[in-house]
Formats: structure tokens, C-alpha cells, sequence
């Protein structure tokens, strides 16, 4: 069953705004990059879902950004209170081959999954490359990746920290020093939108992670949907991970 | 769990709760979600006769105490139904009801027709009441439409024939009554209230059908209503989300309970819901039939 | 403030935003709760031509989101009105509109007759729709019964003309047509859903009207299939509860709103709608008149 | 304006089901003993309608039982939280002369608005005698009474504290030893009416405070009615006080 109420284990709030949460680990499968879970938080009456930002056999790690009455409510949970979640649901991102050269691409919370994107390629000795970029210093939280031998290029909006360009820049000026093989990327739509467009013209296979309100989150309700070359495609169980080609960019 | 089994017309069911079309999907997608013991029958959202792409997104919006959709019955068409999904289904061994709608009677009329002798398919559940298909009036807006869709609907079929009731009208009665006379044989009541949601980000209003806890007085009412005048079996549903509200259903005259909206946000629910009854029939040392309507009275 | 004054058919409005009739008492009431600057207009509660004793007790039920109320219009007659109350309401110097309802027609033509010639009135408001007090159809929910009472209602008097229509239709535009032909100066959408509450205590099923915010999608939905199909202003109201949605009512087609619910819940709602109103109007330099229907279109 | 928001000052909690709460006292007028106030809790769509429990120029407090949603999200209120309220609301127990034997009559939680009864009766030094019942010792509050110069005379259900009676039996017994010639009482509605039956008999003058599920707390909605020989009155804006004749009890 991938209906679980499960202990929050703990938690660290940053700059007020941003949380990272350890709940028990209760799957009954092994998480994979991409996936997310669908949490009955209490102050909104549909669930929220929120990716997978990383997992051991322990607890599973979520990082989120406090927008409205579900994640506030989250955020103040203490520990040892029981959340209702279900999970692991959605697709992942594709697995890669050794050689590949991969950018992960990451503009604001769409960190969350590329955290566990990340953790992933560094225990499989893969290579890569992360562009991250925020609005301000005071968005990035880039103290949560991991430790490794990857390259790290950060911006921001204002030039707070990093570079002062959108990672979509950063990304522009990237592939004409050295073009990747594939591009792992999430963060807001315009952002998504203008990668897509940018990886159809430069012919690189990038896969990026969508967001979209979500009722069931299981497939059953159709309703968050997106247009792709497919027809409507369900966010929560054709993705939340598509291939760039795939999705119709409005 | 045997004490909650029982016959609604010529249905067996295991339970007594049934989800609500449109949110178990084709029916078997939720079996590593949802305890299957605990649901009276299987339940498929709506089908048209051919494959539909259903509206534009967005699709759902939010309130304090429900939601409204407007998915636009998108679903792989009766044939592909029939190919890729009957097969599971009668292997999950539950009562089967197949929802069937569409934009126009002979699609209708075609997809029972076609259902109709195919195997493991035990009740047709006419969605006469979708209102997001048509702007305008639906058929279970109006009774003389019911009579006539029901009538052609029992010519084609010889499956139990459950006539799913649309909320947006004067008289709820007069619409049952008809799929009654026309040879339904089981109402099942209510479909989404017609709604209005603006969107502040992109400036726009947008048309779909609420549901959830927000609706169940009126959904409450209309069943109740409902009850005095029919005397075929009726299903309740309309905002149900506690052990409780499908008892005050079942007290209003429904003999079963159908769930939606809060089956989908809290998948053990129908699990509580039996308990409930359970518990209810139990301590009360009565047995199920007997509560039906029990805090109502037939007018007729 | 000032910019906020409208009006609304001969109307004249301190602002768009009125009290909601059965929720604002005699009118005269809440001068210490609530500042009267900031609404529109003074309306009574619904008074019958004579003095009723209403329902008995239990009257109010709780839900989540709002309430029902069976009050059975419990008041004091429409002698004892004009007697008792309207020299003090004259005093107030603000447009005042007294609600008309009744059990029969003959009443409610009475209450009308005695009222039109008294000083101080400047509209009638018929609650065509009230569901509580007959079991069966309303006024409101049949077209040719709105359109014979509105019209001998014109007969009779010259004063501004409100119809109120109920929300328990398949069809509100058929109905507001009616009232529109007859004669009706201005359409106040919507009164409340039909609602039923179980009390587990009493063991008992209770009807009422239901209201508050949980009835905001349809209001503003039928507020907006209304708009587009009559010529005269609407009133709209039902589970407003904010400036943002008393906004989106406007929008929808509103040209003034009504807050019955959330206004008895929290008295300074009114002085805070019209803050955002008035914020809105400055944000976007646009004229109160051009934003009613802004998100919408006549049809017709 | 009798609508106010106010700061919770202190709060204790007692036997986790009782709490005594102070708030800023911003009112308009001296408030009276049977008066209300309307309090928007946060946790429930209606205000909830709560006696005043007693009255200083700073502070007014509130005494009440953690029931429900609306009681319940009071009780986790921290000082400094601003509360909405209306009030003070209704009418009040009606003056008396000093002469007079007087009753108070309070069972359970109806010991609120008797506190603030007392409260006055030893301020303007008149005498008087309580009667005051409730399940079990952990249902009683009498610690919050003032102190004074006054007959009290405790009961329980169960015997716990005080004499193992209800408080009309206690009642009945002292009515019979000496007939007050005025009474004051709230209570359960059941208490209320045997009171009001037995001094009717008994032709003793009672005041009794009703309770009502109440919509508006103001007079205008018309919900809050009880049967009377004078008709349906609201229990708000008529009562909560009034005379035990004039109630229809059933
Ligand atoms: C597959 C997926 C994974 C996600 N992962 C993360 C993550 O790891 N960290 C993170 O901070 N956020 C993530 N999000 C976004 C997150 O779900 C929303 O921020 C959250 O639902 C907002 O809820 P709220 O009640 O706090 O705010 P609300 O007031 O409800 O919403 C704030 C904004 O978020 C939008 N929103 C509301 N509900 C949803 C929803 N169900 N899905 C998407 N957007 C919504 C609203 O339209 C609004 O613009 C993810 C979304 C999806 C679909
Ligand atoms: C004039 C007046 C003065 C009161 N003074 C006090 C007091 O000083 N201390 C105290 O503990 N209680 C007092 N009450 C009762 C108090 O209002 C209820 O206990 C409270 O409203 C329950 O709310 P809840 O959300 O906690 O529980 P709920 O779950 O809403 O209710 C629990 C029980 O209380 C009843 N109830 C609900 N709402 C009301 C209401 N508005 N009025 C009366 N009963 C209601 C319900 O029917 C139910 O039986 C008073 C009531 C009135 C009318
Ligand atoms: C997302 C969604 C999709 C729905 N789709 C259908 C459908 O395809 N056919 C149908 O008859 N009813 C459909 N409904 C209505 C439900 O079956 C049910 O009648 C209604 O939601 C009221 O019940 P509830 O409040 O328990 O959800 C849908 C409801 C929702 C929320
Ligand atoms: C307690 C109560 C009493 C009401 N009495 C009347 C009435 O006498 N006449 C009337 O036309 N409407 C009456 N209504 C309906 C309101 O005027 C209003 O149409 C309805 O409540 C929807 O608005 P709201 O959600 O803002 O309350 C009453 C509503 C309530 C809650
Ligand atoms: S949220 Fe229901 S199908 Fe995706
Ligand atoms: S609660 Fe409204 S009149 Fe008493």
C-alpha cells in the first residue's frame, strides 16, 4: 500500500521561508529522482505534493518552500507527529550511461528534486554538472547538496550570490563551451519553458520536472493534466518528469 | 464485513460504499492505494462512445471544503475500454458498474448497445448529468428527456440500469421519478453542483461541477426528498466524508453510499466508513436494511 | 468613500455593499456593532403582512463552512413595522429596503399596498424564494408564478422593485426573465440552498436554508448565467466572506452585493470589502460601473 | 462599538478540561452578571457565546469548559493573541434589595456567570447562599469563587466532594429549612428546568441563564428562541436571563 502515516523526524527552517523535513521511511519500494509524495497537510483540504529531495533506508527527505496554508501547515509540524503521505508516486527521471555528460539545471525550490537527483549520481560515480540559480542569496540553499567532484555554477536574479544572470543564461553560455548529452532540470514553467525551447533548438535530450495543482495525484482524476505531443498527459502518473519534445510549451 | 454484504436491485455488493465515477479512474489503478474489500463495487469514471481529450487544463480549483472540476469526461472511448481494461477487472472479482455518458443520445445509445453483452459488466450507470459537457441543459435536467433516454437505454439492455441524478434542478423528484417509470433501477444521487471559480493569477472565470463536504446538506435533502417519492433503490452520494454523513445518508433513504471527493484525499476512508456502519448496526442490533430511511418515511 | 457611492436602478447607494434581508434584524439594530458608512443601504428582515411567530427551535445548524437556518420568518408584521420601526429607520438617513415575503400571495400584495405609500421606503424587496415556509414549490421556482406575482406587484406601487430569487432552480435566467418582463427594477441573486442536517442528539433530520461561504461557486455562477441574459442590475450575494469575493460577485455581473452570513460573523467585513473595492478602483483607475460584468459578457 | 479586538492577558487550565481566561477589558459599559460575549475562536465558522465570569477596569475573565472545536482552540490561545469579541451581550440578573434571601444555584460549568453574581453580591454586601453541584470533584471550580462571607454548600454526583446529591436535591432540602425569596441560577438545561418547576411550585422568584446555540449573539437573526408565555425570545438580546415563569419548560 502506498498509503502511510508516518513520523516526522525532524526539521530545519531556513530564512523563514525555506524547510527541509525528515519523515520515517515507510515505503514500500525504494524512491527513485523525480518521484514525490502526495501529504495530507491539514491546512488545505486537498493534499500537496512535494518531490522526494532525497531518501536512506531511514527517512526520507523533503525540502520545500512555504507558499501558502498547506505548506505552513507542514512547516510547523513538530517532531514525532504523524503525517499522511502517499508515495512514492510519479515517474523518475531516466537512467543514464556512464560516459553522458549531464547538467542538472535548477532554478529555485525545483532544487528539491535535483537534490536527490544529485546524491544519486555522486553514489553511481557519475559526472555532472549543476546550474542553480535563485532570486537572492537568501533562496538558494545550495548548503544542502551534497558533498562530491561535481562543478557547481550558481546565480541569482540580483547578484547576491553567484553569478548575477537567470540559470537560463548560465545555461546558454554552458553549452556553447561544452554542449551535455542530457539535461535534468525543474524549477517555475517560464523557466522549464524557455530551457525546452532552447534544448529543442540545440538538439540535447533534457527531461524536466512539472508541477501542476493535484487532487488524486494517483491517475485517476485527470485533472493535472498537461498538453504534449501525446494529447493531455497526467503530471502526477505520466510524469511529474517529461522529455522536453514531449510537452506542448505555451 | 460479511454483515455489510448485501443486494441493491439485483446488485451484490460487498459493502454497502462505492466510489463515485470520475475518481477511481477505470477501476483497478487504485489497488496498491485503496483496500478493495471494503468497496461495495467497482466503478469506472464516465465512458463515451469514442476516445475524448476532455477540456483544456487547468481543471481542478480548490476551496476551504471541496473543489470543483471540469476534466471534461477525457477517457479512452467504450472500445478501448472493453480491449484494454475488462479483462483486469473481472479478474479483480467485484460487482462492476460501468458509468456511460456523452455529448449526444445515439453516442449514448451506441455504447450500451455495445456494453451490453459483454461479460463481467453487472450495472450501467447513465451520466445524464454531467455538466460540463453541454452549456446548456443536461438530460437530467429535464424529466421528459430522462423518461425518453431511460426508455431507449432499458430497449438496449438487459444489465441493471443505474440512472446517476444531476443537483441543478427545481424538483429532483420529478427527474427520478421518471428514470423510474422509463425502467431504471436504481438512482443514484447526486452529481457536482454547478460552480464558478475566478482565478486572480490569470484574470479569467472558470465553469465546473463542486463537490466534496461542501455540498452534503444539499446532496442530504435531495436524497431524502428523493426517497419519498421513488421506490426503486437510490445511491447517496454528494460530500461524504466520515463514517457518520454516510449513515445520515443512509437514514435519509439511500441504500447505498457512494464517495467522491474524499475517498480520492483520504483513501482509507471507505475502510472507516464500514466500520462506522458496522458499529452503528452492532450496538443498535439492527440490520442493514432496516436503517435505510429510517429517519425518513415513504410519501406514496 | 465617496467614490464608492452608486446607483443602483433609481437606488441611491452609500456603497455597493448591502446587508443581506433576515441577517441585519429591523435594521436599526447593529448601530453599535457595525459602522453604517459603509454600507449601501439598510434592508429589514423579511416581513409578512402579519405578525408570525416563525418556526420553533432548533433554527441554526452549524457546518464548516457556513449554516442553515429554519427561522420560518419570525417577525413582528408589517403594521407593527411601520408603527414601531420606521421612524426610527427614516432617521438614520440611508436608503432603506423592506423585504416582502409571505405564505400567499393575497398577503404579500397586502403588505405591499399598505407599504407604498409610506414615506421613508425606497424599495421593495420580494422574497419570492424563501424555502422555509412552504414545503413545497416557492414563487421563485417556477417562472409564470414570479412573473404574475411581480407583475400585480408593479400594480401596486411605484416604489423601486427587488425581486429575490432562489437558487433552487434548474434554471434562474427563466425565472429572472419573468421577474425582468413583469416589471422588476432590480434582481437580488441568491437566496439560500435547500439544506438538511441530522442531529445525532435529537435523532432527528432538520430542513433549513443553507448560507455562508460554502455557497459562494454556485451564487457566483448563477449571479454570472444571469448577467448575461437580463438587462436589469443584480444584486449578488451568497457566502461572500471577503473583498476578493465580493469583487469576483461584481465581476461575475453584480452591480451591488449582499453579505448576509459573514457580515452577522464579522461585523467590520463591510468597512473591509469596500476598503478593497475602493483599492481595486484605484489600482486599476477604473470606474465602479465599468468593472460589474468585467470578467463577463451579455449575451443577448 | 460593542465589537472589539482584545489581548488574552493570562490563562490557566484546570484538570485540562476547564480553563479561566483574562482579557484586556476595552467594553463600553460595565459589563453586568449574566451578560456575554460573542467570541470568534478561529476553530469553529460561528462565534461561541461565553458569560462573562467576572469584571475588573483592566481585565475581564471568562471561565469555560473545553467541549468542542471552538472551546477547544480558546483554550490553546498564548497570552498577547488578540480575540475578536462582541459584547458585553444580553441582558443580566436583575437588581435586588438588600434584605432579600438569595439563592445561587449553579450546576457545572454554569458556575461562570455565577462568579461574577457573587462577585457583586459581596462587593454591595449583601448575603447569600451557594449551591453548587457538579459531576465529580474534578469538576469543580470553586476555588474561583470569592472569597466572602457566604454559605456554600458543595455537591457532587459521585460524592467525590461535597454531599453526594445533585444540586437540587440540595436544593429541595434547603428550600424546606428556608425559602429564599430569590434565586440565580444557570446550569444544564435539565438542572434549569427542575429548578424552575420546583420554585414555581414553591413560588420562589428564579432567574436562570439559558443556553442556546447562537448564530449572531445581537438580536437580529432570530435563531437563538425559547418557547415563552410571551412567545418565541431570543435567548441573546431577551435572555440569557429570565424569570423561571416565563419559561415553557419541556
Ligand atoms: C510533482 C510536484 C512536486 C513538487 N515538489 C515540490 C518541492 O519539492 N518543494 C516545493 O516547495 N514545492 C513543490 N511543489 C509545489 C508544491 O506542491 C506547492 O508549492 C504547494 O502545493 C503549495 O501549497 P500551499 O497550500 O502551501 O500554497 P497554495 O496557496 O495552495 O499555492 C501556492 C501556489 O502554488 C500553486 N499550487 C497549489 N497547489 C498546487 C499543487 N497541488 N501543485 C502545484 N502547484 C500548486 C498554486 O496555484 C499557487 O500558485 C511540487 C509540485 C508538484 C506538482
Ligand atoms: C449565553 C451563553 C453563555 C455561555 N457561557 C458559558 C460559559 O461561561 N462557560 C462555558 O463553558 N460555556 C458557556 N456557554 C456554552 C458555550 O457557548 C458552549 O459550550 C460552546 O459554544 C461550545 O462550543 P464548542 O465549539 O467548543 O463545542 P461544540 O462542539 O460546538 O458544542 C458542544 C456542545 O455545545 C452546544 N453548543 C454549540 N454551540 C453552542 C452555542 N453557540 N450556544 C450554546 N451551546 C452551544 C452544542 O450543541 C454541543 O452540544 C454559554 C452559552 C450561552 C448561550
Ligand atoms: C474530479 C471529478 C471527476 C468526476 N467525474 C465524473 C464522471 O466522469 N462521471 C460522473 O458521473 N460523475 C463524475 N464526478 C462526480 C462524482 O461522481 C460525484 O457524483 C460528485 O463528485 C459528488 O460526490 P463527492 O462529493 O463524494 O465527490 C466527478 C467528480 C470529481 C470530483
Ligand atoms: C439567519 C438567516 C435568516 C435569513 N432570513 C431571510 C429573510 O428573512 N428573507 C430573505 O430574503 N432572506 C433571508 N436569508 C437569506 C439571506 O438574505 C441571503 O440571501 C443568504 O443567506 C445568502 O447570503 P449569505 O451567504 O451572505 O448569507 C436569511 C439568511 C440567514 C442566514
Ligand atoms: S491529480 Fe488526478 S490524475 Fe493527476
Ligand atoms: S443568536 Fe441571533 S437572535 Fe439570538
Amino acid at each position: 500500500m502506498k498509503h502511510k502515516k508516518v513520523r516526522v523526524l525532524s526539521k530545519k527552517i531556513f530564512n523563514g521561508k525555506y524547510v527541509e523535513l525528515f519523515f520515517e521511511n515507510r515505503f514500500d519500494s525504494i524512491p527513485q529522482p523525480g518521484q514525490f509524495v502526495h501529504i495530507f497537510t491539514g491546512g488545505a483540504f486537498m493534499r500537496r505534493p512535494l518531490s522526494i529531495a532525497g531518501y536512506s533506508p531511514e527517512k526520507i527527505r523533503i525540502v520545500f518552500q512555504i507558499k501558502g496554508p498547506g505548506t505552513k501547515k507542514l512547516a510547523e509540524l513538530s517532531n514525532g507527529t504523524k503525517i499522511d503521505i502517499l508515495g512514492p508516486l510519479g515517474n523518475s527521471f531516466p537512467g543514464i550511461e556512464k560516459q553522458q555528460k549531464i547538467y542538472l539545471v535548477a532554478g529555485g525550490i525545483g532544487i528539491a528534486p535535483i537534490l536527490f537527483v544529485a546524491d544519486k549520481f555522486i553514489q553511481s560515480g557519475n559526472d555532472f554538472k549543476i546550474l542553480y540559480g535563485a532570486r537572492t542569496k537568501n533562496d538558494l540553499l545550495d548548503f544542502l547538496l551534497p558533498e562530491g567532484n561535481y562543478k557547481k555554477i550558481i546565480s541569482t536574479d540580483d547578484g547576491s550570490a553567484g553569478e548575477k544572470a537567470t540559470v537560463i543564461e548560465i545555461l546558454t553560455k554552458e553549452i556553447l563551451k561544452e554542449k551535455p548529452d542530457i539535461i535534468f532540470s525543474a524549477g517555475p514553467f517560464a523557466m522549464l519553458k524557455s530551457l525546452g525551447l532552447l534544448c529543442a533548438k540545440e538538439n540535447i535530450d533534457a527531461y524536466v520536472s512539472l508541477e501542476n495543482v493535484m487532487f488524486c495525484g494517483l491517475g485517476v482524476c485527470q485533472g493535472c493534466v498537461v498538453e504534449t505531443t501525446l494529447g493531455y498527459q497526467r503530471v502526477c502518473k505520466d510524469g511529474p518528469v517529461f522529455h522536453n519534445r514531449l510537452i506542448k510549451w505555451k | 464485513m460479511k454483515k455489510l454484504q448485501i443486494k441493491l436491485s439485483k446488485l451484490k455488493l460487498d459493502t454497502p460504499v462505492l466510489p463515485a465515477s470520475g475518481t477511481f479512474g477505470y477501476g483497478d489503478e487504485l489497488i496498491d492505494i485503496i483496500d478493495y474489500q471494503y468497496i461495495g463495487a467497482i466503478i469506472t469514471k464516465t465512458l463515451t462512445w469514442k476516445e475524448n481529450a476532455g477540456n483544456p487544463p487547468p481543471r481542478i480549483w480548490e476551496f476551504q471544503n471541496g473543489l470543483m472540476n471540469s476534466i471534461g469526461l477525457q477517457n479512452i472511448g467504450v472500445r478501448r475500454f472493453y480491449e484494454e481494461k475488462l479483462e483486469i477487472l473481472r479478474n479483480l472479482n467485484k460487482t462492476l458498474i460501468v458509468s456511460i455518458g456523452g455529448k449526444n443520445q445515439d453516442d449514448i445509445f451506441k455504447s450500451i448497445e455495445f456494453l451490453s453483452n459483454k461479460k463481467g459488466i453487472d450495472a450501467l450507470e447513465l451520466n445524464l448529468s454531467c455538466p460540463n459537457i453541454e452549456t446548456n441543459k443536461t438530460i437530467a435536467e429535464n424529466p421528459d428527456f430522462t423518461f425518453k433516454m431511460l426508455k431507449e437505454a432499458r430497449r438496449l439492455t438487459n444489465k441493471v440500469l443505474i440512472a446517476k441524478l444531476s443537483p441543478n434542478v427545481t424538483d429532483i423528484c420529478e427527474v427520478g421519478l421518471a428514470a423510474e417509470q422509463a425502467g431504471a433501477d436504481i438512482l443514484s444521487a447526486v452529481n457536482t453542483f454547478k460552480g464558478l471559480y475566478y482565478d486572480w493569477n490569470r484574470e479569467k472565470m472558470y465553469a465546473g461541477g463542486v463537490s466534496g463536504p461542501m455540498i452534503f446538506p444539499m446532496a442530504l435533502r435531495m436524497v431524502f426528498e428523493l426517497y419519498r417519492k421513488v421506490s426503486i433503490p437510490i445511491i447517496g452520494l454528494g460530500g461524504i466524508n466520515s463514517g457518520q454523513k454516510a449513515l445520515e445518508m443512509i437514514f435519509s433513504g439511500a441504500s447505498a453510499v457512494g464517495i467522491g471527493t474524499s475517498l480520492v484525499i483520504m483513501p482509507d476512508l471507505a475502510s472507516r466508513v464500514c466500520q462506522v456502519i458496522l458499529d452503528y448496526l452492532n450496538k443498535t442490533r439492527k440490520n442493514f436494511y432496516s436503517v435505510i430511511g429510517s429517519r425518513n418515511e415513504k410519501k406514496h
